[in-house]
């Protein structure tokens, strides 16, 4: 099968020709990019030195491919998405830009009205825990929001199960990493300033509230994230209001259900030990999210902790396994690394 | 022979010659259990000292 | 094919489990763990959750297989050999107890005369890129040092060259990661002590050096470790006296002579871009290790800078390579993992 990467160059690209340089299916991969284009991928990508001598072509250079993934930044996809739709049969856009179904909330979290509001019914928001059956007859999937991803996972058996309380927000927290902000450097990413920060940088407003809300079909999500001393990783904490008393093997058996089947989302919840709840420390590099809970004893509250590395289930890992399902593949395939410990 | 996770709930294997007070460990929880009855097969937490995590 | 590891619930056993269960020639994995024995092996290693349900057997219930990797603690495989050498027909010793070649060594650098010298000479030194035809035809190997790893490889193509003044000591200095102390804590690595360390915490007579000294062949080698922010990886810098002048091109062309078709070393020197020269960071599971130099315009000494990841190619990594020779399968076998960037 043939793949193209538009944007090759950043963190997410680079995961992108990372997975699929090792995938069984993908037999020729064009890597695009405007700022590297004549460069080895290399360059850009040094764990890929030795491994690959793939070059960034300039996007005028990319010929038709299978699968088009567009790792752009925010809002070039929207308006630059003619010039790459056409390159192949299945588009996958992993920017913000067709993430969401109602145009008015562009302007409401985007801050500018959406360009083209009638493209955004023929994406499919590709997270195949949430959409698998949609995904595989989709032609244009958008990514999802690494924040996002890990709130939405880990709260949504709750969501399906029907026991959360809807007349109260449900309140999440997620504690992520300098990498999230992608390759662009700033005054705010410099070492000496960014080095054992623990820095709310978005308390409200946070953009990935929308896809929360969205996805988890609850009216109110509140959302704040704070950066702290990581590159890779999102743990998120998901106060969520029940709307009846459970207990502790209701609960288990809600996630159990859920995700039981599921090759990539893990329950994680011990007694003992050193890991017992969800880390993003073990998971880095794999498309893992792992999801745990605790039940307040003062009731009708419930915990959702849940973690994911942002570039991979959060970004280009999990739109590999999206499109594993859109091509008809195992759904692993190229996904097997399993994440490093310690 | 399987029987129920006391934590979770989980169904937990036991192979096909259970003893008494043998040592299992739950696939889904990670928590030790115990054999403690053999007719009906019945699990119960294993006393494992509670490390204080202290943070 | 069938594997044993004994020792499986330390660091590098968890790295040899994580390795060999993607290892397309290994069809049967025991792990032997006394601490452990029937508990899941994700209990002591969480990156495998979900990705195996093997648990640790005692050692006594360990059953015949092709290869046996020993991950045991200095001092153990040198006692207990019997008891494990017959269960395969490759056995490969992980620890430090079959390294040496000279018996005496053992008495000057870890304190205590070898209890049976007779088995030193049936054990061949464990790196392919130093003794790949012996290997192939091995019964018995030794992993290596994984600070000895970074300083031989970086400075090997030098030693071999001839280039190197022998008059003089090669001066050596790793920045070292905490997870090559192992699983076991101590007040040393209690994280408010051991968080943000630059400690010399083995300034002269580490252990390594003998190993240094024997496959270099280089009369004297003075390295010295110092502890930094940092779990896995080494990084290696060797300050090597010359016998005649050389410049760049030549060493360029000594290091590529050596390395272009090695597929485990990179040769990294580059004069743009963050990553210039080799940095453990993006080796992270990966069984690289990059090998960069510097020629001292004052002349006759060169600047070896070498990384590794101590516990892959520094240890689990190397050997399952090592293994790979020896089982004449294809040596990158379960070794594709490439590393993480950023």
């Amino acid at each position: 099968m043939r793949v193209a990467i538009v944007g090759a160059a950043g963190y997410t690209g680079g995961e992108l020709l990372r997975i699929l340089l090792d995938h069984p299916q993908v037999s020729e991969l064009q890597a695009a990019s405007e700022s590297q284009a004549g460069k080895f991928v290399w360059s850009a990508h040094p764990n890929l030195r030795k491994r690959t001598d793939l070059a960034f072509l300039p996007y005028d250079a990319l010929r038709p491919a299978d699968v088009v993934f567009l790792a752009l930044p925010h809002g070039e996809a929207m308006r630059r998405l003619d010039e790459f739709r056409g390159l192949g049969t299945l588009c996958v856009d992993l920017s913000a830009d067709h993430r969401l179904r109602q145009a008015s909330a562009y302007d409401v979290w985007y801050g500018a009205p959406h360009p083209h509001p009638e493209r955004l019914a023929e994406f499919v928001y590709g997270i195949p825990e949430l959409h698998r059956e949609q995904i595989r007859t989709a032609r244009q999937l958008s990514g999802a929001g690494c924040n996002a991803t890990a709130v939405i996972l880990g709260v949504l058996p709750l969501a399906r199960a029907g026991v959360i309380d809807r007349s109260r927000p449900i309140v999440a927290e997620a504690k992520v990493g300098s990498s999230e902000g992608g390759r662009e450097s700033s005054e705010a990413t410099h070492h000496p300033e960014r080095a054992g920060a623990v820095r709310s940088f978005a308390p409200v407003g946070h953009r990935h509230t929308a896809e929360m809300e969205q996805e988890l079909a609850h009216p109110r999500v509140d959302f704040s994230a704070t950066s702290i001393e990581m590159v890779r990783g999102v743990l998120a904490t998901a106060h969520v209001p029940l709307a009846r008393e459970l207990d502790e093997k209701a609960l288990w058996r809600i996630y159990r259900e859920a995700y039981a089947a599921e090759p990539f989302v893990r329950v994680v919840k011990e007694r003992t030990g050193i890991y017992r709840y969800p880390e993003p420390k073990i998971l880095s590099g794999s498309n893992y999210c792992d999801v745990g809970f605790a039940l307040d004893p003062r009731g009708q509250r419930v915990v959702v902790v849940s973690a994911i590395d942002n570039l991979v289930k959060g970004a280009a890992g999990n739109c590999v396994q999206a499109m594993n399902v859109a091509c008809g593949f195992d759904e692993t395939a190229g996904l097997g690394f399993p994440g490093l410990h310690p | 022979m399987a029987s129920s996770c006391p934590e979770c709930g989980a169904n937990v294997g036991v192979g096909n010659k259970p003893m008494a007070g043998e040592i299992v460990q739950c696939p889904d929880c990670g928590t030790e259990l115990e054999v403690k009855n053999l007719q009906p097969l019945e699990l119960a937490v294993a006393p494992a000292e509670e490390e204080d995590w202290g943070e």
